[in-house]
């Protein structure tokens, strides 16, 4: 009951917020209702027992990618685009496609519903403490994604640094 | 207990307005997050998964997707800074030349 | 204050701005402008790449008050001119009136003087000190320099019943004679004196982030500080052996023996070495005036009424922060014709420019404090 | 219904009277830790610091929060006001909400959750939003700069920070902070002994983030104003300040929990020292007894009163301090000495700890932005990955190939400090090659 409570209240934030973060006309506040759903995110992942994502979550993306995010738009003078035609010309094409393709991914969820057996998760206490788990997974079989990743960081990191620099 | 198609659910919300942010607005900063939406709204769904299945392959991609969100942030402001040094605009229309 | 050698914008809001480029307006409310001054900045990101000093917010016209002045009535005013520096300032304006009359004081008032201005210095030097290292983020050396700095400011009570603008010497001499325990009270705050610059020193010579903050900051070579007409402890970091105390001796200098400490590369961190050897050398002077003071009488023959004969002078002294020069006009009457004075605050602050170029913001804080600037003399 | 509620509350009490207590008693907490900074800085100053609201001082917190809440809150015309006016509530909400994972001592824990220390990190790394945020929607260049600085500063040294706690939490082996100081406990030995290289860089790297001297450049008075909250003042300034405040008990409360045995006492497993048992009780006589010796020399009848009335308190607190000595009350409730005894060792620490803060704030000069950065990025860093690598090589030795503590863990140390005194060497000459000149 509690859980459904929160549950709901979670994710009406993030959608709240989600709509926010794509009609606002200020990137700053864009960037705000954004980290507000990353956090309401966070707040399910928690519900679905993922303690460590919850917190890689909010770390990472709330924490991390969301300062460089802040950092950014106030590095770069705002006051012109604040004042520009914020939508594209073929607007509304582009919303009939998106609404388009949610109304596949609800029609996917409707059909299979019954066929997954969707309304029965495993039990709690099933579980070892996620973050063990995530890491003894992680370790084990993903090794060699894993290090792949963090060659794909090193070479983002590169990349950022040529593509922001003046000279070099 | 959550029924694992209220998440699907979210995660199909989420992701729609994330590609309607896409596919309408001009400012690309405004597109690029909402691509992090997009690519959340899909760790939501990856986690529902795992719960369902109960092991924890989900949580690790979404470990890696969270990774790669981290990578394309980078690169993706960086070029928008690159961007906005030479065109002194954020618009994501203008971006019309893969060189000057 | 634009200077043609300098090709950039030195004017710095006459130039189109580039796209990264802010004008930060520094001042004149700015905790760390030492008073009104104002900075123009040109920034680049954090690098400024033009400045513009903006004075004249503590504008009183003293050289015109001068004019409507007895040569006696403007003593008081070139107090308030260097206000951490009073008896200096009127050590040399009573001197060049004497040039001017052709008067001298006796050798007691001399000794006097000299003993009280070596006390002016080092008070000076304290306070620039404390300021300096609080505008670079220590916060404790101020309250000690302040400490020794109230010591010296009592003997100036003592002595003229004032603290600050102490107006302590008469054209010819002095007016009151010296309180009877002068000599004590200088020896018990000289005699222990070094022990405490010492305890400075420890604090800060040493200090891997004062190094750090100062050294390579603000660069003036021996040929730009002479081209730029800087003088004091400016010029002398700069490795110029220059001071007006050994060059034309004045007061009762050519009787002592001391240093004059000078820098090899003109820097932050040097100017700051000088200063702090420069407390030492004027401990030593005051140590070696006490002990032989003199008896006779303390004002020279000069008249009531003063009335130089028509002409001019220029006297300059070794004031704490450079040459302070007085350039008086005489036309026969009572009251001066024309006053000049050389204010070295305001010629030190003509290379602020030169020497902020390239650094960052925080260095601005840094290269103001170790121009030992004081606005009431900028601004007269 | 509404019985499952309330039964849920009862469920969960004594979580809500440690959040409660937190939200309640922080404020006035950081009010005299600003006393004490205070009195602190005077001390080292040679004066005496506030003196006249009540007796030394003692109620000037309560005066000056006061004065904050009933100043004018000015909110500029040009600002955007809406960010302007939910900003400082960020950075305070944050601060506050780290601290509920932490444990002051095995009996005050609002939650203990198997992220623990993690949480606490992430958690107090949003707090940068309010900060960034403020300084953002103030339109005035010296909140901007003091803003990006800031964000700069703080995701620099956040990465040095973290490297050393993961070198912490290899040698614990869980993110409990709970089991964290049992893991020291059953050890012997605290972390900041076993791994000193990694204490000192979160030491460094925790002042940083907290924005103190000698890094507190985002509101370097000499040169920003006071940065990212030039344009705040009344209770909004305030906040910022609050915020601040509590970011040290918390980052000196991650310290203790991982590096300084949290809740333990020293030598907590040696039996010849269980005479520092009484050392609580002990200590809080001595400052009751020099509240009494102080007593008839305040001025005032009122002050007198009121030393008086600190003198008692503090007695009492011996006293309940003393109570789990006594064996019969000691058995009587289960755990009572670890409790109370257990807060009194984790506070004294976080004290300690804050107390060195104070100390570097009024000792150094600040560093410049681009020197903090090198500190940061050239030498914290990669020291901070060769003492998780150290760290992990002297486990490696230690449980696996079966070394002594005694060898493996001094030689990896030894080995990192090596690094270190070579990227400090390498750091020196690169800084002598460098001739800063003005490059126009």
């Amino acid at each position: 009951m509690l859980d459904q409570i929160i549950f709901h209240f979670f994710a009406a934030l993030a959608i709240v917020s989600a709509i926010l973060v794509v009609t606002r006309r200020n990137v700053v506040q864009s960037a705000i209702f954004l980290i507000t759903a990353l956090l309401a995110t966070a707040g399910i992942f928690l519900q679905l027992h993922a303690e460590f994502l919850f917190i890689v979550q909010i770390i990472l993306y709330a924490g991390g990618i969301m300062v460089l995010f802040v950092f950014v738009i106030m590095l770069i003078n705002l006051d012109v685009s604040l004042h520009q035609i914020q939508y594209n010309r073929q607007w509304w094409l582009g919303f009939l496609l998106a609404l388009v393709v949610g109304a596949e991914f609800a029609l996917a969820i409707a059909v299979g519903r019954s066929q997954l057996a969707l309304g029965e998760p495993a039990p709690a206490s099933a579980l070892e403490p996620s973050t063990q788990l995530v890491g003894k997974v992680l370790f084990s079989e993903y090794m060699l994604p894993f290090e792949v990743a963090s060659i794909l960081l090193l070479v983002a990191m590169i990349g950022a640094v040529v593509m922001a620099k003046k000279k070099i | 207990m959550i029924p694992i198609s209220q998440c699907l659910f979210l995660g199909m919300v989420l992701f729609t307005i994330g590609v309607i942010g896409v596919v309408t607005r001009r400012n690309v900063i405004i597109i690029l997050m909402s691509i992090e939406l997009m690519l959340n709204a899909v760790n939501i769904n990856l986690v529902a998964f795992s719960r369902l299945v109960g092991s924890a392959e989900g949580h690790v991609f979404a470990i890696f997707i969270i990774t790669d969100a981290a990578a394309e942030a980078a690169v993706g402001l960086g070029i928008i800074i690159a961007f906005f040094r030479n065109r002194e605009t954020l618009l994501g229309d203008e971006m019309d030349l893969l060189k000057w | 204050m634009a200077d043609e050698r300098i090709p950039a914008a030195t004017q710095v809001e006459q130039t189109v701005l580039g796209a990264d480029e802010i004008i930060l307006n520094m001042g004149p409310q700015h905790p760390s402008t030492h008073g009104v001054l104002r900075v123009k900045l040109r920034l680049d990101g954090e690098k400024v790449i033009g400045s513009e000093c903006v004075i004249g917010y503590l504008h009183r016209g003293v050289e015109k008050i001068a004019e409507h002045r007895t040569y006696q009535q403007f003593a008081p005013y070139v107090d308030r001119m260097d206000y951490v520096a009073a008896v200096s300032n009127g050590l040399g304006y009573c001197e060049a009136v004497e040039k001017l009359l052709g008067a001298e004081a006796p050798p007691r008032a001399r000794v006097i003087r000299t003993i009280l201005t070596e006390m002016q210095r080092i008070a000076s030097h304290l306070f620039w000190l404390g300021t300096h290292a609080l505008d670079i983020g220590a916060l404790t050396p101020l309250f000690y320099c302040l400490r020794e700095r109230e010591e010296i400011l009592k003997i100036f009570e003592k002595f003229c019943g004032a603290r600050l603008t102490t107006h302590a010497f008469r054209i010819g001499g002095l007016q009151y004679e010296a309180y009877d325990e002068l000599e004590k009270d200088v020896e018990r705050f000289c005699l222990p004196f070094d022990k405490r610059v010492d305890e400075y020193e420890s604090l800060l010579t040493e200090n891997r982030i004062w190094v750090q903050r100062t050294k390579g900051i603000g660069i003036l070579t021996a040929k730009e500080a002479i081209d730029y007409g800087a003088s004091g402890p400016v010029l002398r970091a700069s490795g110029v052996k220059w001071d007006i105390r050994k060059a034309m001796p004045y007061a009762a200098y050519d009787q002592y023996k001391f240093e004059i400490p000078t820098g090899k590369n003109g820097d932050t961190y040097d100017r700051y070495l000088v200063r702090m050897e420069e407390m030492r050398q004027s401990r030593l002077i005051c140590l070696q005036a006490i002990e032989n003071i003199p008896a006779g009488p303390i004002m020279g023959k000069v008249g009531k009424v003063l009335k130089p004969p028509p002409g001019e002078v220029y006297h300059a002294i070794e004031a704490p922060k450079g040459e302070l020069g007085y350039y008086i006009i005489s036309d026969g009457t009572t009251q001066p014709y024309r006053v000049r004075i050389r204010p070295p605050s305001l010629i030190n602050l003509e290379a602020f420019d030169k020497m902020i170029r390239g650094h960052l913001v925080a260095d601005v804080v840094a290269i103001i404090g170790t121009l030992d600037i004081v606005l009431g003399e900028v601004d007269r | 219904m509404l019985m499952n509620v309330i039964q849920y509350l009862i469920s969960i009490w004594r979580p809500l009277v440690c959040a409660v207590a937190i939200v309640a008693v922080l404020p006035l907490v950081a009010g005299y830790i600003v006393l004490m900074e205070r009195k602190v800085m005077a001390d080292m100053q040679a004066r005496l610091g506030p003196m006249r609201v009540g007796p030394h001082g003692l109620l000037q917190p309560i005066a000056d929060a006061l004065k904050l809440l009933i100043k004018e809150d000015i909110i500029p015309d040009e600002s955007d006001k809406a960010i302007f006016w939910f900003a400082p509530l960020i950075s305070v909400t944050c601060a506050m909400l780290a601290m509920s994972a932490l444990a002051i001592g095995p009996w005050f824990q609002i939650a203990d959750l198997n992220v623990g220390l993690l949480f606490v990190v992430g958690i107090s790394a949003l707090g940068i939003f309010g900060i960034v945020l403020g300084g953002w929607s103030s339109n005035s260049h010296y909140s901007l700069l003091g803003a990006l600085r800031s964000a700069a500063q703080l995701v620099s040294y956040e990465t040095a920070a973290g490297m050393a706690i993961v070198g912490g939490l290899l040698l614990a082996g869980t993110l409990s902070t709970r089991e964290i100081v049992e893991t020291q406990g059953d050890y012997g030995w605290w972390f900041a002994f076993v791994a000193p290289v990694g204490f000192f860089i979160y030491l460094v790297a925790s002042i940083a983030e907290t924005n103190r001297a000698p890094f507190d450049l985002p509101e370097a008075e000499s040169e920003l104003v006071a940065g990212y909250m030039t344009e705040y003042s009344g209770f909004r300034w305030a906040l910022y300040f609050l915020a601040e405040y509590t970011n040290m008990v918390v980052v000196a409360s991650i310290a203790t929990t991982l590096f300084l045995g949290g809740w333990l006492r020293p030598f907590a497993s040696t039996p010849i020292f269980n005479f520092l048992d009484y050392i609580p009780s002990l200590l809080m006589l001595l400052v009751g007894g020099y509240c009494f010796y102080r007593a008839p020399k305040q001025p005032v009848q009122v002050q007198k009163l009121f030393m008086v009335a600190v003198g008692l308190l503090l007695i009492v607190v011996a006293i309940i301090l003393a109570l789990p000595l006594v064996p019969a009350v000691n058995e009587m409730v289960p755990g009572l000495k670890e409790g109370l005894h257990g807060a009194f060792w984790f506070l004294l620490k976080v004290g300690l700890y804050i107390y060195t803060f104070m100390w570097l704030r009024f000792t150094f000069p600040r560093y410049r932005f681009d020197q903090l950065m090198r500190l940061g990025w050239q030498f914290l860093i990669p020291l901070s990955i060769v003492n998780v690598l150290g760290i992990g090589v002297a486990l490696v030795l230690h449980r696996h190939w079966g070394w002594s503590h005694w060898i493996a863990f001094p030689l990896t140390t030894a080995l990192t400090l090596l690094v270190a005194g070579w990227l400090g060497w390498a750091g020196e000459k690169k800084d002598a090659g460098q001739v800063f000149v003005g490059e126009l």
